[in-house]
């Protein structure tokens, strides 16, 4: 059984359709890469996955179970967590009270919370940061922590969560090419722990080298899925996403890939 | 040479006690399309914002055609002809694309021929023409993008300043609009551009400079850097 | 030394202070004006929660303080309860009307947060001095919510009897554990879970849903928590001055509880309590001008917000400078 | 029928007043997001100006009309220079003006207080004489303030719509940094709009207190109908505010008539709660789309 299944889901605002009748499975311990151009409603398929701006058309089955129309915290109970494409992170906060959010309060529901966030919960955050290598981090101020350490945190209290499935946005804009290498390690590392990942990105890189499988998406629909590899011989996915240059360049650069594993 | 259009030195400048800038010196000479690259968050944006005086400069100096201009307002500072068209367009939302247009030749020397400037920008986006009566915020990602240059383009003479015109943009979209950019120069327009895509300006642009961790590290022209992939792959990534 | 720790020291040495005051000072006029600045500090202690850690712009605090003493004096007046058992009911009265209003601010934003809040407690006011229709004539014509005049005669705590010389001291001891009572709560709140949801919500709600904080739930609990001792400081309010009346909702009150928050240091621990000291004694001192008292307490408002916005306690504070004001954007 | 004429006609005073004090307040909060809680004082302030002006000067009333306008726009403009511009230098901008607007407002209220005593004063500026329409007598004064203030309302929207300095206030309340960069001074911007509220709350306060009375706290009420209309309205929607001004005014007269003026504020309250939690951004207010 596929760990996330959307069928037909869609999401439109007023006369604007964001998503449009998206059909796809992210099988257990998958990673599914998804591109397309900007305004294709890759992060708007976030929002709805995340019951953060609920589907309008369509169903989203976790594990079987519909989540639909779940309110967000109930899907994160459920056992997605989500990283976003801006910085996001409670600001006045220290990094590990970041992290125990996401461990105290991600898990399960918590109708009558206790006055201590207890040894349990607090042991979770540390390792969570611990993974992600931001320990030393702990008791700094949120706010005034730099791009890459906000976006490794934000990934440790998704983690601290103990998801499922881990929807990642962008985790790599606005980054260098030595950050983000650090950042794909950290992928790989939550990989294989035996947590499923989507995730969305602009940098190709990024995107085929970690997954298995990719979605290219425009104006709301699915124009592409397949194995990375062949992103490059779509003609539909050059013409509205790629261009000829970034194609060839992309190409070339999975050609000197093949040849250094090969 | 002939006196530079902008000339910084030793420039500093960030937000709130975090410095995103130091040491940056720069030169864009007239008539000419100067490129900035660099990986994102290392100060690009800030950079143009410094020119155009939202961002408070710390150190250093700004000088157009000679006169500072560190220190001034923002509204003193595009008076004098620093027009910027920003990240994000940041159009009007609520106004209709000619009310936009009509916003961007608010300066005082502007305002007066702003007939002949409104022809000329339909003539070169004639995308806008079409679209003069719709509200902005209803756009498309492509013709906000075009009604942020005609906008820009509206308040006349002076030093044009880019910041990532192709962001977000469909390959196609981008084509349509580099090539108005660089009719532009052809035409002799003084331009400074801030793109993530080396790539796209190698051949065209007549400088470019690297910017990383606040900083210029590497300046020339496009035939030298594609002769030096390391830097491509360091701070560009492939 | 952990901050709880710190914190407990902290309220260890106060307390003590604060019971060798009517020793100290054993004239009535010292000792009645601490009851007072007790039973205000619970307030701001509790209001703090809402506005500070939670960053819920509600003005509806007094709005609550006033349920909290209508309730304990209209219980007492109507059905004869007696004030030990009243002023509890009435916390739990309160707490309703706190979750109610809590509710019906769940899906705005900052500043219609506090219109709707204000707006709220106006109309309980009209309604209250409006209302002139005779709800029982046994002594006299006395409207439902006793309308201008408010509500006497529903009862005592029986100290004045008890001992009629010195009952303002018993009230200073009540109304001492009630403050030590907030403040302990408070320190609860803001370091445990609670204050950890409250402050994820401030800081960022769409964030803090998405790690699975229910947003509804925590804002009624918000409300409801901070209404509850709130609700309690308005029974023992009326009890300590035998009489309620529509003078609670004062727009000069109000304004005088949240300039001790702000002056204090908004979302901390000790700054509410710290400014609530520093106005009754600014009030004290300003009190030879009379009539120019309210333009004084104005003035010092506006220059503290200029001068000092993080609040007085930010002196204090070893931590760099830290963003403790909500965040209504 | 004549019921219908004298609640329309009440009605719509009313909402012309509520409008002239709404659409400054609205103004200010869309181009600074700054909530002004010293609108009621200087709304009343200016009524005691215009009263000061005519009972002790002797000025001729329309002057003194002007002059306490005017008087008020100056002190919107050192609200700006004293407490927004210096706040504006800080984080938390909505939250510290907001309070230091309280503090103001109640300087600007015991001012008065001290100034012109606590009991209050009939408004001298009053047009004497009315119309009748059908069996009802619609007095003068009525007609003068619906006169008034549609020629103020007008005013605004052509100065908003037509005018460089209009266009740059709708530039500033819709992208601040755009505006900026299209080169206009926005300080100078927010300076001006202080002042225009804080005539717009004279010229409303002299209509108020000129069917009412004059007193300190005058304001109070008014003051918190300008911001059930604003939030009704969706805050900072200027023309949005207009509407819902009127529409109040007369659901105010409607609900007085019907359930007596006891009951009336509170169905006002009770609609503003409801239309809040149907459009929590107001009637015409956008909502936002917020992107993490």
């Amino acid at each position: 059984m596929p760990l996330l299944s959307c069928r037909g889901v869609g999401k439109s605002f007023g006369a604007l359709t964001a998503v449009h009748d998206l059909t796809f499975d992210v099988e257990p311990g998958e990673v599914l890469g998804i591109g397309g151009p900007n305004g294709a409603g890759k992060t708007t398929l976030f929002e709805v996955i995340s019951g953060l701006n609920p589907a309008t058309a369509g169903s989203i089955l976790l594990d079987g179970t519909d989540i639909t129309r779940m309110a967000p915290e109930r899907i994160c109970h459920a056992g997605i967590a989500r990283t976003f494409q801006l910085n996001a992170g409670f600001d006045t906060m220290t990094a590990r009270e970041n992290v125990l959010v996401g461990a105290y309060f991600g898990r399960r529901n918590r109708t009558m919370p206790s006055l201590r966030a207890g040894r349990e919960t607090e042991r979770a955050a540390d390792e969570a940061m611990a993974m992600l290598d931001i320990a030393d981090r702990a008791d700094r101020i949120t706010g005034q922590l730099p791009v890459l350490d906000r976006k490794l945190l934000m990934m440790a209290s998704a983690l601290a969560t103990r998801p499922k499935l881990l929807l990642m946005d962008e985790p790599v804009g606005g980054l260098t090419a030595k950050e983000v290498d650090r950042v794909m390690e950290a992928v790989r590392a939550i990989r294989a722990t035996g947590v499923t990942i989507i995730l969305i990105e602009h940098v190709m890189r990024f995107l085929v080298q970690l997954s298995d499988r990719v979605l290219i998406m425009h104006h709301g629909e699915k124009i592409f899925e397949g194995e990375p590899s062949r992103l490059v011989e779509d003609r539909t996915v050059i013409d509205v996403y790629l261009g000829q240059g970034a194609s060839d360049r992309l190409k070339s650069f999975m050609g000197s890939r093949e040849a250094a594993h090969g | 040479m002939a006196e530079p259009v902008l000339a910084i030195r030793d420039l500093a400048a960030g937000y709130d006690g975090r410095r995103v800038l130091d040491g940056v010196d720069l030169v864009v000479p007239a008539a000419r399309l100067t490129a900035i690259i660099g990986p994102n968050g290392h100060g690009k944006s800030t950079l143009l914002k410094a020119i155009s005086g939202l961002v408070r400069v710390s150190a250093g100096t700004i000088a157009l055609r000679g006169e500072r201009i560190d220190g001034l307002r923002p509204d003193q500072i595009v008076e004098r002809g620093v027009i910027q068209v920003p990240q994000g367009d940041l159009l009007f939302p609520g106004m209709t694309v000619l009310d936009n247009l009509l916003m961007g030749a608010y300066r005082q020397d502007a305002a007066r021929d702003a007939g002949a400037r409104l022809d000329m920008v339909f003539a070169l986006l004639p995308k806008l023409k079409e679209r003069r009566h719709q509200i902005a915020g209803t756009l498309s990602g492509g013709e906000r993008r075009m009604c942020g240059i005609g906008r820009g383009l509206m308040a006349g003479e002076g030093l044009l300043m880019l910041d990532e015109p192709s962001l977000g943009l469909a390959p196609i979209v981008i084509d349509q609009i580099y090539e108005v950019i660089f009719d532009l120069c052809a035409a002799g327009r003084t331009i400074l551009l801030v793109e993530e895509n080396a790539q796209r300006i190698t051949e065209r642009a007549d400088s470019i400079h690297l910017l990383d961790n606040g900083r210029f590290v590497w300046s020339g022209i496009g035939a030298e850097l594609m002769a030096r992939p390391e830097i491509i792959e360091a701070y560009l990534g492939a | 030394m952990t901050p709880v720790k710190r914190d407990i020291l902290i309220g260890l040495v106060l307390v003590a202070a604060a019971c060798a005051v009517p020793f100290l000072f054993p004239g009535r006029y010292v000792v009645t004006q601490a009851t007072l600045f007790f039973v205000w500090a619970v307030v701001v202690v509790q209001w703090n929660l809402v506005l500070g850690v939670g960053g819920i712009f509600s003005l509806a605090q007094m709005a609550l303080f006033a349920t909290g003493a209508y309730a304990t004096a209209m219980m007492g007046f109507y059905w004869k309860v007696p004030m030990l058992a009243a002023i509890p009911l009435a916390g739990v009265v309160t707490v309703a009307a706190g979750m109610l209003i809590g509710l019906a601010c769940l899906r705005l934003r900052g500043p219609y947060v506090a219109l709707l809040t204000l707006a709220i407690a106006q109309v309980l006011y009209v309604l209250i001095v409006n209302d002139t229709a005779c709800f029982t004539t046994t002594g006299g014509c006395m409207p439902l919510f006793g309308g201008v005049r408010g509500i006497g005669q529903f009862g005592d705590l029986g100290f004045r009897a008890l001992m009629p010389k010195t009952w303002h001291i018993a009230h200073y001891f009540v109304a001492l554990g009630l403050l030590v009572v907030a403040v302990a709560m408070s320190i609860v709140i803001i370091r445990g879970p609670l204050g950890l949801a409250f402050r994820a919500l401030r800081d960022n709600p769409g964030y803090a849903v998405s790690r699975g904080i229910s947003r509804f739930r925590y804002q009624l609990w918000i409300f409801a928590v901070s209404a509850f001792l709130t609700g309690i400081a308005g029974g023992f309010y009326a009890v300590h001055f035998r009489v309620v009346g529509p003078t609670v909702f004062s727009f000069q009150l109000l304004l005088f509880l949240i300039a001790m928050i702000v002056v204090g240091g908004l979302g901390t621990i000790w700054g509410p309590l710290l400014g609530a000291a520093v106005l009754m004694l600014a009030d004290e001192g300003v009190k030879e001008l009379s009539d120019y008292r309210n333009i004084g307490l104005g003035l010092l408002l506006v220059l503290f917000i200029i001068l000092q916005p993080g609040g007085l306690v930010r002196l204090f504070s070893r931590r760099p400078k830290r963003a403790a004001d909500a965040k209504t954007g | 029928m004549d019921v219908f004429i004298q609640i329309v006609a009440s009605g719509l005073t009313l909402g012309a007043m509520y409008a002239v004090a709404t659409v400054g307040l609205s103004l200010v909060y869309g181009s600074l997001n700054m909530l002004n809680m010293a609108h009621g004082a200087i709304l009343t302030l200016g009524g005691y100006l215009c009263y000061a002006g005519i009972q002790h000067l002797g000025l001729h009333p329309a002057l003194a009309l002007a002059g306490a306008a005017a008087l008020c726009a100056v002190v919107g403009l050192l609200i700006y220079l004293g407490a927004a511009l210096p706040l504006l230098r800080a984080e938390g901008f909505e939250t510290n003006v907001f309070i230091a607007t309280i503090g103001i407002g109640s300087i600007l209220e015991n001012l008065m207080l001290r100034g012109f005593g606590p009991y209050p004063i009939p408004q001298p500026l009053a047009v004497p004489g009315h119309v009748v329409l059908g069996n009802v007598h619609v007095p003068l004064q009525n007609l003068f303030i619906l006169g008034v203030a549609v020629v103020l309302m007008s005013a605004v929207a052509f100065v908003l719509e037509r005018t460089r300095t209009g266009r740059a206030i709708r530039a500033t309340s819709m992208n601040r940094e755009a505006a900026q960069l299209m080169g206009v001074r926005v300080g100078r911007v927010y300076a001006q709009v202080l002042a225009v509220s804080g005539a717009l709350a004279a010229v409303s306060g002299v209509m108020i207190s000129s069917i009412a009375t004059l007193s300190p706290v005058m304001g109070g009420d008014p003051m918190l109908k300008a911001f059930i209309v604003c939030v009704v309205a969706g805050l900072g929607n200027v023309y949005g505010a207009v509407v819902a001004a009127i529409v109040l005014g007369l659901l105010e007269a409607a609900t007085q008539y019907i359930l007596g003026v006891r009951w009336s504020f509170a169905t006002l309250l009770l609609i503003v709660i409801l239309v809040l939690i149907w459009r929590p951004y107001g009637l015409f207010g956008r909502t936002q789309v917020v992107r993490l």
